[in-house]
């Protein structure tokens, strides 16, 4: 892993200067480093926010499915399999686009196979 | 009678393989086993680690080509050992405190002077660059950090004194912080109650892990097998999905890499190896490594303290040094003497947490400086 | 300044190894953890696979010579983790339903053509024999018989995606069978009921793993690391004199080898090596794979069911893909849909654990075909 | 464990002829495999037959012996050991039987250890 | 048709790697586990071994560069796992009988005769110094130590042969003791009651495998890895400060280990390995290890028995050959025949586990013989 | 491990005398070794006897400080700690005089750092 070529201090004495300029730079990064990650968790106090408002349409959006699904013998199940499904097929889509970006990318035509989507969403 | 005469030349006293320094060293691991036993210190280490240093004194063999605790070693100069460890630790860190305050990632900064103080001064007493670096980590408190970057720097001949006085020290987290704690705050400042954390919903608790791995990993990569592990077992942890995972990584798993670490890492304090004044040395920066870091822990609390009105306690600046759970115990501790109604260990715990997270970031950082990756 | 330029130089960003393709990586990972954590999609392979995917693509180093991952990926080379999760798989499985009634060995046959539609495919798509033989196994639903193939195949490269592929289709059984289960029965077909299976006696349930073992790796000897695990692995649990030993084959040796073929698989998932057009074709292939196996696992109960004179119900025929449990669950749910009180779990359990040695089988044929014992 | 002197198929390139050759043997061999295996399996549900037929043939011996052996104390533990005796000993002298043929192939001459027998035999 | 050309050379059966003398092993194999699952001849480690057996004898590149229990077995030949075993072993051993009455030292010497006599009688036989040391510790009637000597002594090939014959023997340990301890001890002595054995307090459980380690290591290094490892394993049960770590060195680990040394182990019995006048000898010189081993710990019984004025029982002697805790058992009901009210249980695992440091000692003085340290 | 220049057997045969010699010796290390460690464990007997003794000891010890400390406030916890330190500052100083013991071995003038026991002897 050491890559020696590519060493910046190689020879292993350490002035007095240098390492007080090594601790300010270091100090300095660490800092930067737990700061920005703090900032970062920080916007999590956001999230249960989000949910609840994201729960609120959820739940209103299933409320209507199910009013729309209203036939009797399919009324226990229906809301869980939908939710699944919609949700699949997004994520399905989500690592297609990247794979056929990749594709073009690369020159490569894109070949017939666009139907692996359709037959998850199908059904 | 030359069978008898071969045998005779096999035994430890005759063979010459053993002088003074290994009878020293001896006795020094009884020491420990009686201070890890009867003192509670560390055990789970110190057991361990006093065991391989008693045979590796009696048996040098044991640590040549082909020895058992080599076999041991070379987990450990891989870093294998130590990043399980972390996976381990990690199944088992509730880094919900530490999301509830995220200002606690600051005194887990701060904490982190320990070790850059304590590499200035190894760079007077005349260490060259990556011994005074991985000498000066033992201040971070956080034995695999330790063990990990010895082996990343190739300073295999002193990892057996570094984790030695890294556990040492970490025992003696109750000793040495109060007096430094109770020197550098008020009355007042020890007595101030702080605010009940927000409650953190189970999907902050799984972010949390892939953040912090995407961030530091992508600041500091060369910490990725450390921080990667210590945040995937935690996501084993707070996944809710993988249970059988978590509870392997923090039970079977880490108890068998904590016997093979620890007598291995043991059986790297043969006589000529401990005995010299380079440990020495290296206690006494350790000593100052856990000093410093305690006091610019407590004063950033202060500063804070002053910034927020009132509103933080100083005291848990000191459990940014890591030694996780004790110095927020040391806290909670000198908290409730200055008021006995005053709860502070789990505003302690994010400091704590975050000074695991601050160290291997100073690990990465040293790693950087000598070009490692 | 250097030591802040050599800094800069290390991040992730700046230091030239992360192309876009990296980015697309971390991306996809943080979806395969959202599938693997919200939606327990075969979670316990694909947390560590997925964190696997997000370390190499910051850290690439990770998975070079020395790095902690790479230690782990040369025990999947090795063939060691696949045979050990197999052991403990074996522990886990009970035979029974298989014993009682061994006609359903013959569904778990069938399901292998899926392996093979694959294998013709990919050959048309221009993969070499090797390569088709080994993305063609995903087919079979047992990740640890697709890694150990590709591993004893030199397909090296092939093994994140494959291991990826065979474990998201895997977890997309209850979405990819019942459509082509319930376009090739009749409604009819659906609504049989099987007879209870007679009681399966211990002596038999000790003797089959003897047995399988001795007959398969006769034939194909080049399976007896494979199916000798699985096999020891149920004998442990039918003996019923070494408990302990097939406690710890199921559980703490197993996740241990979760842990580490999960994250090294995983690991194997560079941008370079997964973005390209074979990761896509691999996709298309394990699609078909799964689709013509079950298909073929299904026509083949139709004729049993004719030939029995309705006595099996075709649906149980899906279950020889192996996915074990979750194929048999999805025989049990369709089955239950045309009639609520068919019970059909037990019967598909038969061909569900056929399926695994019938991919084991069809592995074992594959490395004679390339002359590999 | 490639064994590439032996290795049928060493060109990389599969044409698809040779592909579908390959798939016929493979399948035919996949079904032979696993239809041998059903057969003998098959064989299993005739254990417990044979085993109750056995059983009570060994109820019957255990029983004649128990009245041979009628002393009052040992009555309790008697029967238990003798049938590990017989077992022990039909075992070892298979064991035996099957080293002794490895010998005389070699063409070495028997020592006089045939005791071992005897000394588990006796007692 | 190449291909199925191909297939059939590839199968067991056909190419010409299977000789008789692998069918023979395979109902070895089978005998093997008959005794294991049906009997309860140790089959934590004869089911493993038997089924190493099976595989070796079906598919021999299992144990040739780069099969799978070829990797298991460089663990054996490293003494890893033997030593790993002895971990386990220590944490589940209580010393306190031994401790209570240190004269059962003596007969745990004592026992050690079996192994000097299977000794001198395999130089007679023409086995050479190396191979007459390696086998004779099957007197000994401690498996790992067995493995460990075998290897140390660079014995490799008998290693299959040496480990079957002392799992076997041990576990016929009841049917070989009883008629020689009858027959060189009268009724009377069989009769003699001991006293209760005085209680033992923590410290002296923490201190002695401090001590033992200290003296045996001393003494004799070589044995470090084996005694070390043994007493390490008492040490954390007997502290009571690392639980966790005794729980998983007795139990995650030590099966762990168990697996992969039961099967690597049984692999070594390939056709022309074990089936030869070599392994005949071994297995008449096994027996008569066994055998002196018991005679002479109960003659020396009688002889303390005498001395101590009738306070010591003979039959306590024959446990000294160890097979913790069978031999132990069997002095109980060989006791318990004579007089039904005399306990002898405690009493015998004083020098049943004095037994155990009795061979380590044993092996020690082979390798200080043989110039291996 | 194996030092073949050491090895005071290397021929691979051993003649029966050289055996029967080898026999009786290593009997005699074996019986020699079980018979010094059995001697070190007798010993152990007499722990509980002074351990009873140093606890009354320390009993004593520990009533006589907790009345020179009885401070309302600190009557519960005090005992403990002080036992804590005394043992501490104890262990310390044991493991700095192996530590300086080495150092002037080797010669080196001794530095300042002696503060270190001081420093944990304090508080
Ligand atoms: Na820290
Ligand atoms: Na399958
Ligand atoms: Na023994």
């Amino acid at each position: 892993m050491t890559n020696v070529a590519n060493a910046p201090m190689t020879s292993d004495v350490t002035t007095i200067p240098q390492a007080l300029v090594n601790t300010v730079v270091a100090m300095a990064v660490v800092f930067a480093v737990l700061i920005f990650i703090a900032l970062v968790i920080s916007l999590f106090k956001f999230i249960p926010m989000l949910m609840q408002k994201k729960s609120m349409e959820i739940s209103n959006a299933a409320k209507a499915e199910r009013e729309k699904n209203k036939k009797p013998e399919e009324s226990v199940e229906a809301p869980a399999p939908v939710a699944t499904q919609t949700d699949d097929s997004q994520i399905v889509a989500v690592i297609m686009a990247a794979v056929y970006a990749a594709m073009e990318e690369e020159g490569t035509p894109i070949p017939a196979e666009g139907l692996v989507i359709r037959s998850i969403k199908k059904r | 009678m030359d069978v008898l005469n071969n045998l005779l030349h096999q035994t430890a006293f005759a063979n010459g393989s053993l002088d003074w320094r290994s009878y020293v060293m001896i006795l020094v691991a009884f020491v420990f086993l009686y201070l890890a036993i009867k003192k509670g210190y560390e055990p789970l280490l110190l057991v361990p680690i006093a065991f391989g240093m008693l045979l590796v004194n009696i048996y040098p063999p044991i640590m040549e080509k082909n020895g058992l605790l080599s076999f041991f070693f070379q987990l450990d100069e891989w870093s294998i050992l130590p990043s399980l460890i972390f996976l381990g630790v990690g199944a088992m860190t509730d880094f919900g405190p530490l999301i509830a305050n995220p200002k606690s990632f600051l005194l887990g900064a701060a904490a982190q002077f320990g070790i850059f103080g304590a590499y200035l001064l190894a760079i007077i007493m005349g260490f060259n660059g990556k011994a005074a670096a991985a000498i000066s980590i033992i201040g971070g408190a956080d034995g695999p950090t330790s063990i990990f970057l010895a082996g990343k720097l190739g300073q295999v001949d002193l990892m057996g004194p570094i984790a030695v006085a890294a556990y040492s020290y970490m025992s003696l987290v109750p000793i040495i912080q109060p007096p430094i704690m109770k020197l550098l705050t008020t009355e007042k400042e020890r007595k101030v109650k702080m605010e009940q954390l927000r409650p953190v919903s189970k999907l902050e608790r799984i972010l949390f892990p892939i953040v912090v791995t995407t961030v530091v990993c992508m600041i500091l990569p060369s910490t990725a097998p450390l921080v990667g592990m210590l945040m995937l077992g935690n996501l084993f942890k707070e996944s809710g999905v993988v249970g059988q995972l978590a509870e392997t990584a923090s039970n079977a798993l880490m108890y068998i890499v904590v016997i093979l670490l620890g007598t291995s890492v043991g059986a790297k304090t043969s006589g000529a190896n401990f005995l010299n004044v380079d440990t020495l040395k290296i206690v006494v920066l350790g000593l100052c490594a856990f000093a410093v870091g305690t006091a610019s822990g407590v004063l950033l609390g202060k500063v804070m303290c002053k910034l927020s009105g009132g509103k933080i306690n100083p005291l848990i600046g000191s459990a940014g040094v890591s030694a996780v759970p004790m110095a927020a115990r040391v806290s909670q501790k000198v908290g409730s003497e200055a008021d006995p109604t005053n709860f502070l260990l789990m505003h302690a715990m994010g400091p704590n947490v975050a000074g695991v997270i601050g160290t291997a970031v100073a690990a990465g950082v040293f790693m950087a400086i000598f070009g490692i990756f």
